[in-house]
């Protein structure tokens, strides 16, 4: 008890120390399972997170936005690899944590069970999710454990890239025609509230923070993450033209930042309930992805095997 | 001649447009998160393959004409990309499959196309041939896999060919186009190709512990835009927004 | 008023359209001819209802309208059909179970919609509710039939409304421009909608020995233009040839 | 031996009388074979040929088109049907005939292989397809057997409707933009000639016809029937303004009628064969229907089982 106290303490400091945690330096079950479940999510997000934008792959209305669009979303599978990799390190097994996913045991980032009904929410998902996810990975970059900080200054680059892209998208349609515009309206009407809710609840409502913060997991609050995306995000909106739909949204001269109104916390719950518009339809995708991949992972595994046995064979005849 | 040049690039330009398209399907749902980056990353091949060879066109034909005017604006009978590509998916058998057929195909094509007369073709060729070799080794690779995986994948394998197989025939079939261009030294000459092919996918096949379909009727028509009836949903799903706002940019 | 009583007609004659061309999906695939035929029969109602609706409505709009233009050539954002009726068809099952909920929901409203103060409204109740009653007749026997059937049909058929379930709460949710007609005699009070429905579904599950999912979290906003992703794919099939020629008569 | 043949002999005199053979009535068992075997494959085409069609309803370009051709298609099951049921008055079970369509042992009219990849096809159809059906069909109308001329007096009707609709279609695209017309002509060059080969081979060529005709099951030979096909339908192409793809198609005053070029039978007996471009897609479309339906029909039977068991008990009980 006391020498786990005493590697506990040390750890502690060692991470106070700005020192990166290593997969085989020690470190406290729970720092170990609270990491295994943030990245498994963040890795389930990114693969979830496919979806809502692939449903605009066959319908993207120019061919450079096609290629474009399909690129970004290839990306997302490789930041959930990465992830699912990152996981791994610390002892945790892909395939419990794709099982976990698909039988709802796991969450994903619950932004992605909004529907995409319309081009311009390709654009939105650009500029406002991933400007949400980017605030709180560039934090990331900077978490006490090595191989996901490492993950994440990766994925950060290509996440900027894709957050440009999707504000360009916003912005040639704000500049088109009245009809594109109102579609650019519209995305960033129902896309607003809840890219603000990506941070997660309230830092009074946020039990788990301050043990994520003093092992430096974390390193700044849902708050103070959701306001940085705010400030940085208002100009970008005024620029295009566009308005942001909260009527109390107003520059705080005193306080340096917007002050805005009262988030519905009531959808978000709801949302993180499973009952989004598209909760059952996103996690079908999943389960049915997986299922009909079945034969086709097994035939990879024998073929393996076979061919594994053959060189043995030869090994062995030689 | 002209008009030759131009239907000759569209069929080149298609081939790569609607399987792009139909490959892009897949993404989000493949069977293992690695095997659905590595069928985007095809899908994105043929679709930057597709934007070269569609700039070509709507060079060719001058005025407003774009890359995307060519690609998403005209009706189902002007477009020129042989029926095997603008088949439905299937299961994963059915497009690792078909995508073998093609992509073999495509190698010995785009491998002569670099001989053409026609400059433009043949850089477009130079800038491709790298990704389609790859591509030939990547679904070679696969067939092999799933015709010599497991029972479940050998059967599915075998009856994807078997429905592929009257598909094929098309490729390699010379028309009056092909012919005209092919005595300028601009096009392939697909008798060439077809001997090529042949060998190459009885090689693959063979290790795949696959059964090669026999040769018997084969079905035509794509190239002279007479398509079957998967191509008009293809094209009704792709070509929505732009024919919403035929003006609008994106 | 005016844009209030259009978008009412709108909604009513969206929720036909768009039903009817999902039920049209079925023709030629159904489980029995007889029930092909059935099925197939009732989207030619909703169709015919649809046209009668948009045909008012493109008379309200005035000018060039016509139900055409009205059916075909709106952007996605101004369809207000409900959720419920854009999902996909799924099995039997599903698309049993999603007419039934809806068809109990129609038949109560075209009943109450007979007394309708618009009196072009009201002819068309007039001419639509037997039909409707027979729909409803014809989906509660269905209902029963496959929740008292085998065990297999009982459970697809439980699956069906547990996964319905909450696309039915916008069916019955008023909002300003429902309070606003209803106030003028012309629109129906959904509330009151509610207690029949509630009361003749009970009935129903319960002779098909099915159980009532538990009243939680509804979806919404479909009655508004903000839809589900499936609607998209159909209007996507549906518009593409009278977006490819606007100007063309057919 | 004796008996049989007097019986042969009267039935062919009762036929000869133009009297109708009824399904109690003494019948030669190859009649019965023969006629089995043609209504069977009559209603299996009027199944099939709902797909071709049906592929354009949910695109239809207008909602009067969409409604008169889901009603259209709708009529076909329902011929489907009555025809089946005078199979079945010759002792033939609809499920025994439907698993022959299944397994491929039966057939159905070959046009149906053939795609329909524009609207036209759908205006070509109604008026080439249905035209020859309609030939054929009237003539069935006096066929010997009578539930098959009767049921062939309600579709003769329905049918000949379904043919003006697909003319109407012919006539407003080629009354329309020159891409309409366009559209309309390429179809009629498409089903031209795949059209008269739905008459079967030519007469020199169609060893069972004779008896056929002997037995009046039919009344006129296949030539017969396609020459009064072309004669009606090139002023209707004409009327059209479209060009009918035949070269050698000219007015023969002597013979009075029109004098054609030759039919491609190669091509007719590939798609006889199975080698039509959509020949899987057809049988498959059906045979997934089938199989799907699988478990609709079993509930359907089982509660009609519960249904009767609840009422004998009532019955028992009363």
């Amino acid at each position: 008890m006391t020498k786990e106290m005493n590697l506990e303490e040390r750890f502690q400091a060692y991470v106070d120390g700005e020192n990166k945690v290593e997969p085989k330096d020690w470190m406290p079950e729970k720092y170990r399972k609270t990491l295994i479940r943030q990245i498994s999510q963040h890795a389930h997000s990114e693969v979830v997170g496919m979806l809502p934008e692939a449903n605009w792959i066959t319908r993207a209305p120019s061919l450079r936005r096609k290629v474009a669009l399909l690129a970004k979303v290839q990306d997302e599978a490789g930041h959930g690899l990465y992830l699912y990799s990152a996981a791994e390190t610390l002892g945790a097994d892909r395939m419990d944590m794709v099982d976990d996913l698909l039988t709802g045991k796991a969450k994903y980032s619950s932004i992605f069970n909004y529907p995409t009904p319309t081009w311009a929410d390709i654009g939105a998902i650009g500029w406002l999710v991933d400007g949400a996810a980017i605030a709180n990975q560039v934090m990331l970059c900077r978490t006490s454990y090595g191989p996901y900080s490492r993950a994440m200054v990766r994925i950060c680059k290509e996440e900027s890239f894709h957050q440009r892209q999707g504000y360009e998208i916003l912005m040639t349609l704000a500049q088109g025609t009245p009809e594109q515009k109102q579609m650019a309206q519209d995305a960033l009407n129902r896309w607003w509230w809840p890219s603000l809710m990506m941070f997660g609840p309230t830092d009074d409502n946020s039990p788990n923070s301050a043990q994520s913060m003093k092992w430096k997991i974390k390193r700044k609050s849902n708050d103070e993450l959701r306001q940085e995306f705010i400030d940085k995000t208002i100009p970008q909106a005024e620029y295009l033209g566009l308005t942001v739909p909260d009527p109390d949204l107003k520059w705080n001269e005193e306080r340096g930042h917007y002050d805005f109104g009262t988030i519905d916390w009531a959808e978000f719950y709801q949302v993180i309930k499973g009952n989004g518009k598209c909760n059952k339809q996103r996690l079908r995708a999943r389960q049915e992805a997986h299922a009909k991949g079945e034969w086709v992972r097994e035939a990879a595994n024998a073929y393996a095997e076979k061919q594994a046995a053959r060189k043995a064979k030869e090994g062995s005849a030689a | 001649m002209k008009a030759q040049l131009l239907e000759y690039t569209l069929r080149l330009g298609d081939n790569a447009l609607i399987l792009g398209q139909r490959l892009g399907e897949w993404c989000g749902h493949g069977p293992i998160l690695e095997q659905d980056i590595a069928l985007s990353n095809i899908a994105l091949d043929q679709l930057g393959q597709a934007r070269m060879l569609m700039q070509y066109a709507a060079e060719q034909k001058g005025g407003d004409y774009t890359e995307d005017k060519m690609a998403f604006l005209r009706p189902e009978t002007e477009y020129h990309n042989c029926l095997l590509v603008e088949l439905e998916n299937g299961d994963w058998g059915k497009t690792i499959v078909r995508q073998f057929l093609f992509d073999t195909y495509n190698y010995f094509f785009y491998s002569a196309l670099l001989n053409s007369t026609d400059n433009r073709l043949k850089e477009i060729a130079h800038k491709a041939i790298k990704e389609i070799t790859y591509h030939a080794q990547w679904s070679a690779e696969w067939v092999i896999r799933l015709g010599d995986g497991t029972e479940e994948s050998h059967q599915r394998a075998q009856t994807a060919l078997n429905d592929l197989w009257e598909w094929t025939g098309e490729l390699f079939s010379m028309d009056a186009i092909d012919e005209a261009l092919l005595a300028e030294g601009i096009a392939v000459n697909l008798t060439d190709i077809k001997v090529q092919w042949d060998q190459k996918v009885n090689e693959i096949l063979s290790l795949a512990t696959l059964e090669r379909p026999e040769d018997g009727w084969m079905q035509s028509g794509g190239k002279q835009g007479e398509h079957s009836e998967y191509l008009g949903y293809v094209l009704a799903v792709m070509q929505h927004l732009p024919r919403m706002y035929p003006e609008a940019t994106w």
